[in-house]
């Protein structure tokens, strides 16, 4: 079992959302965050005073996965969310030791 | 055609003006409108953000049906001569508002401008009941509630204290017979309505969950927004019952004011002895509880009076909100602990408190006897009888013919998102999330 | 001086006293300004988080541009002594308001009153067409429209229509030659934005991700909160075009109240039967379809004749609206839904819902023959032709020349952070993550 | 009883009619009061979210505690006969109202109306005060200064300008010996507000990380609807000062409508011009500086005048907002930069643009001399040397009593939650994560 | 030292939390998240138009424990978060390599 | 490649922005979330009736880095976030298998 994290651009999320769908995944978690990077957010004026905007928004998805599912998602993912611009974003995977449906109690990969 | 009810005022204060008189009638009229999207959005605040909408469309579909209601047989209950024992106008005399289209050159005001903004004491009416029962109602069976109501209900009431004897013409038994004194609705507006949402209450029974969680207002600024509205309204409501731009509405107009603000004070003052906090909403409920209890007496005290009336109703109402908790009964923005109590409040003190300088009699404290307390006691315990039994007949009837509470899972799950396939906020950057349904699926 | 058209309606109620008919035309200007923030913040809720602010600035760049151009020279062209065929009044005779400062002690209200009563409804007609193309155009090239689209269109309409022959005045062709009644602005105020709206959307083009994504509203309380002040002002939109406190200012009064009740209801009925759902969104659209048609109809209908109005503008509106995805238009805040269909309903319904009882003619279904209802038919015809080509010419121009639509990119990142550096929410607790520019960077 | 105020006022235009000018004037003092909720909202939307409910308390509690101090003592200040040159009315002659109560039948509008009508004057003056000392005070002394400044400073400053004298009445210095012009309040109201804001500021200190955080407006959709509310309420307290439905109150409600169009337009063209960005904050701003600037000459100068002042106001308020970041002051909110500046313009440029069309003098540029000229900026002089000292020394001297402002930890949390135990917006699905008290717990 | 994540229902926190303190956890962190599976959202209807909303509003709850505590953590948020209906989510554990609190420096099983 | 899981107060996100910044690290993922733990949140009253607010509002840190710079990264937050008041917060470290750049299609090292 693995944890896919990406990062992406809010307003690409419903072409990743297609893209896994084609590969037969549809189950996630999605995060409303605040990207720090090399992209950097718009200028805000107030009273005439300007500030930099540090955090741009961006959407987090995790996906719990079975390893051989792991490229296929990574890929997946990076096609759909790349505009090519900086603040595409990242992804990645980190071991993931068990799994359970809360519902159920089913384990393992029955339960993703 | 004359209406009496004018004809009778307009003796008050026969110097006055028609034109002056129209337009402060008018803005009036414009103002207590304006209590309705005002109340939508006090009242909208309160509520959890899943369901907002509905109840702001609960307040909005009470203007709507009730405003139909009212032209089409309303006005002629309240305000046609009386059938039987002053209980009850004809239904016929002023159907569809026919015989107040065509201007009357007699009329200080205009009739049918009288009839309409006595309509919109009605839809304020039946819009608080709502307050009573959120988060857990049918749409469809409440708007069927307001239009029963107003007829079985508001229509009576109205009549028995707003409708004058006049020549030529019967009025209501409170009014005229006994002699109390309600210049704005402390008893057809506000015991009422108070009356009326507990019993809704009661025979609907509580939200899941009432007692365990918060339930605290969803959007403080929202219920700031709409306490200004309504007090701005509440302008048109109390001073534009002196249906004249005279000195008896100045009158009304500095009483509105000064028992919102002591009202406010003696709310803060409670909560912050009480619970070490005084908070905005607090501030809010405070004014509303001043506000409503000086709509029966604006009329009647002085600037003083004004002040002992708000400072009584917004301790005794920051006391009477906690009730519910105690006897359980889940009056869920506390229409009960405000407009019960506000309204029995300033009803029952204009007894004490009246000022022959302002009205034609004086109260108990400022020598005037037992004689009118009695009156008033009368007038509020007959309301308040009248209308809880009556609306728990009603809302018993609606909930076992149509269904008028929500299954449990559309309760949990919000009534918004279920009754009415809406979500009041979508602030977020992440817009996607919903798929259009295209052709047929 | 004189303003005539003051003379000529001055004439309809000879014996009303001055201060009481200019009180309420001091109130219902006062409302009709409320409007333009009504409208802002209604509007406003319709959009999504990212333009929130542009919107209203659209709104309010309206109210500001258009006050000026009006002040100086819009009046003085809808107004002034016409010049050619009724198509058009003298620039030069009421230019920057002069002649109106001094008191006229023979005027029954105030000619300034009446000039900037009649200016605000320029504001929200200019106002209400930014709706159609929310979210992708360059502010600076919007606020040069609003001047242009004043002069050239607004003013000219307006001339035609409420401009009345009086003695030494000749005014505009649709109110004196034709003879079309249009009390409030049915066809200056909302056939005119509408048709206006739809040639803005159809020369600037679709929002990225039109009918793809669902665009919608991103805070329904503020399209209550927006609705209900738009529903307020109104009133002095339509009782105070009675320019007097007055039994007719009463008859326009109900109206608009009863025919925006049954908008209400009917838009709500066509969202219940046909998607199952009855929409917050749909009541506040209801009530303003209703209260669109009504506008040139308050002043010549009865209480019955309004209900009908409400009724069958809230439902054709209900239906209208989805036009645009049939059709492919991007009309982003429906303002041909709402306002030109809505508009054309209230002024074609004059035809055959007039009622003697209250204006000076029948429509057809009280008896009055098909006379009433050509006339209608020309002047909903006439001011839709020339609107929609009008603006198509000068939006075109504008986009030619100063660029009107943003660039794609912008218009993604939403135009408030690109184009007024500014977003409308920041409720979060972390309130870091910008950096001031200390010095020079 | 007849105040004096009120007959000087009535011989202005002895052919009005009191029941038009009564209901303007009822429809007036309702306007004002709403500015009250409209200046919370105003202010609310420009806090940070933790600090909103504060604010709009703080505003509401200024309405509250000021209104009663009005009643008891305050309006007898400021228009009882004179005490002692010009300086001081006598605080008995209307105590509590007394006098007041009873209908005058020789009075062109009831007294008591004009008394809450100046009353409501207060209240804004008072609050506006609120802005410069946000998110940091105590709830408490807050509302005791309210009570001391209304009497101490307040009350005095009306008593100068806007008492005039009348058969057996000595008003105060200003508008009698003097012989300034101030209209609705430019002097009583802005400028004194404005300096009182300084001084507060200065005696409090700045706001933690102030300079450093950017401290942005948390809802500028709030700071939209709040402006548009003031702006709505602002031809209450500008044409209604007018005391009747004249000439002159059309006269001050056209120049109310054009000196916010052009102070708005002002303002974005100098931030478009230095940041590159017009702003929604800027539109907003600048209106109001507009209204704050033509607040003392809506009454004196013609509409191309009052388009003159709200373009020096805009432009002039939108350079002076940022000194407080080069000078180190902490004006939160921006009372001085908008309304000590504002109301400084206006004075002053009565003594350029009064016109004889319009008042009863000219001003230099209509060749009237520099006569006015000096005596506007005395008045204004006066007024901000006179309440800044005042606060100062009121504000220190709560400060080392009761304490005026919050410890560190406090104002970091956010006073929302420290002072009131209350946070404005729950927006979220997880309603979880509080427990009631239960039993003692 | 292991890390814990549960996507549960939001309403079913306060009893989730409740079970976790009678086994004596009384740390962990929250995220307001959205979740995509196989339990759908409401329909919302928008000037007649209908669209199917995708993402149901999910908490998601972050315990770093040691690793003789994990079965115990789990057993206890599957017993209080599950309804039996579709949606109820899922539990999923990770690894920790070190844990560190912030006000005082402390490392391991002493910071948590 | 390791994560550093961060959970801080809001207020000090500032500092510790500028303490990685020093280090060169200008990357992160940042989600406001609401800590449970010994720090109590205010008591809000409502009504008169007064309820314990269990949640207290913090920003949680997610950095993506090679191994030889997790030491010299906790240290940095943990110096720039602590106030020693309770409830300064956490970090962990979880180990990464891979990481991505969505734009590029980068991994390792060359990702972050
Ligand atoms: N080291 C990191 N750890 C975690 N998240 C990161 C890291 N670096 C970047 N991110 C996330 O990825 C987003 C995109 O990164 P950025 O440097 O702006 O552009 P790009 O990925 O195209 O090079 C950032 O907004 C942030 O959310
Ligand atoms: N593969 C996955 N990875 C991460 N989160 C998931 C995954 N699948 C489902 N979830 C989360 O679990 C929640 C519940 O899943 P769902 O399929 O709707 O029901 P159930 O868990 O009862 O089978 C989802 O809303 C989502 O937040
Ligand atoms: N076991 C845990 N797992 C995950 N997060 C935790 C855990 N314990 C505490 N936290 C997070 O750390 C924050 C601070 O913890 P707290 O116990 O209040 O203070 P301190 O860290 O100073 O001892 C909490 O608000 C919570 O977000």
């Amino acid at each position: 079992m693995k944890l896919i994290t990406a990062v992406i651009r809010p307003h690409r999320w419903e072409n990743v959302r297609e893209a896994l769908e084609l590969l037969g995944i549809s189950g996630m978690t999605l995060t409303e965050v605040s990207g720090y990077g090399r992209q950097k957010g718009h200028t805000e004026v107030y009273r005439g005073a300007e500030y930099d905007v540090l955090l741009v928004p961006k959407v987090r998805i995790e996906i719990v996965a079975e390893e051989p599912d792991v490229d296929g998602i990574i890929q997946a993912i990076q096609s759909s969310a790349a505009t090519g611009k900086i603040g595409d974003g990242k992804i990645w995977v980190s071991p993931v030791e068990s799994v359970q449906r809360v519902r159920t109690g089913e384990t393992g990969p029955a339960a993703i | 055609m004359t209406t009496p009810q004018l004809a009778a005022v307009a003796a008050i204060d026969p110097t006055a003006t028609a034109a002056g008189d129209t337009a402060w009638l008018l803005a009036s009229a414009a103002l207590v409108l304006l209590m309705a999207p005002g109340l939508a959005i006090f009242y909208g605040g309160m509520v959890r953000s899943k369901s907002v909408l509905n109840m702001m469309m609960m307040v909005l579909g009470a203007l709507a049906v009730v405003t139909v209601v009212w032209v089409v047989v309303g006005y002629s209950i309240a305000f046609g001569d009386d059938v039987t024992l002053g209980l009850f106008g004809d239904p016929t005399q002023y159907f569809g508002l026919k015989g107040l289209v065509e201007a009357d050159p007699e009329a200080r005001i205009p009739g049918i401008l009288f009839a309409m903004f006595q309509g919109l004491f009605a839809v304020i009416t039946v819009a608080l009941i709502a307050g009573a029962i959120a988060d857990r109602t049918r749409f469809g069976t409440w708007l069927v509630f307001c239009a029963v109501w107003t007829v079985l209900v508001y229509a009576p009431v109205a009549h028995w204290i707003f409708d004058f004897d006049a020549e030529g013409h019967v009025g209501g038994w409170m009014a005229n017979k006994l002699g109390a004194l309600d210049f704005a609705g402390g008893t057809a507006v506000e015991i009422n309505s108070g009356a009326a949402g507990l019993a809704a209450a009661l025979v609907l029974g509580k939200r899941l969950g009432f007692g365990r969680d918060p339930m605290k207002p969803h959007n403080l600024t929202l219920v700031m927004i709409g306490a200004g509205l309504l007090w701005f309204g509440w302008f048109g409501f109390n001073a534009g019952s002196a249906l004249g731009a005279s000195h008896l509405a100045a009158m009304a107009f500095v009483n509105t004011l000064v028992a919102g603000c002591t009202g406010l004070l003696a709310w803060l003052l409670v909560e912050r002895v009480r619970d070490g906090h005084a908070t905005s909403f607090g501030a809010a409920s405070g004014a509303v509880s001043g506000l409503v209890a000086i709509t029966p007496s604006c009329g009647v005290v002085t600037p003083i009076g004004a002040m002992a009336i708000g400072v009584a109703a917004g301790a005794i109402c920051a006391l009477a909100v906690g009730l519910k908790y105690k006897l359980g009964y889940d009056d869920s923005l506390d229409v009960v602990g405000v407009h019960l109590v506000g309204g029995l409040v300033g009803t029952i003190l204009i007894g004490l408190l009246a000022s022959s300088d302002v009205a034609a009699v004086d109260g108990l404290l400022y020598g005037g006897g037992l004689d009118q307390l009695g009156k008033q006691l009368v007038a509020a315990g007959a309301t308040l009888v009248f209308s809880f039994t009556m609306t728990a007949l009603i809302v018993w009837v609606l909930e076992k013919t149509m269904g008028f509470r929500v299954a449990e899972d559309d309760e949990s799950a919000g009534v918004d998102l279920v009754l009415h396939a809406e979500t009041a906020y979508d602030l977020h950057a992440a817009t996607g999330g919903s798929r259009p349904h295209f052709g047929g699926n």
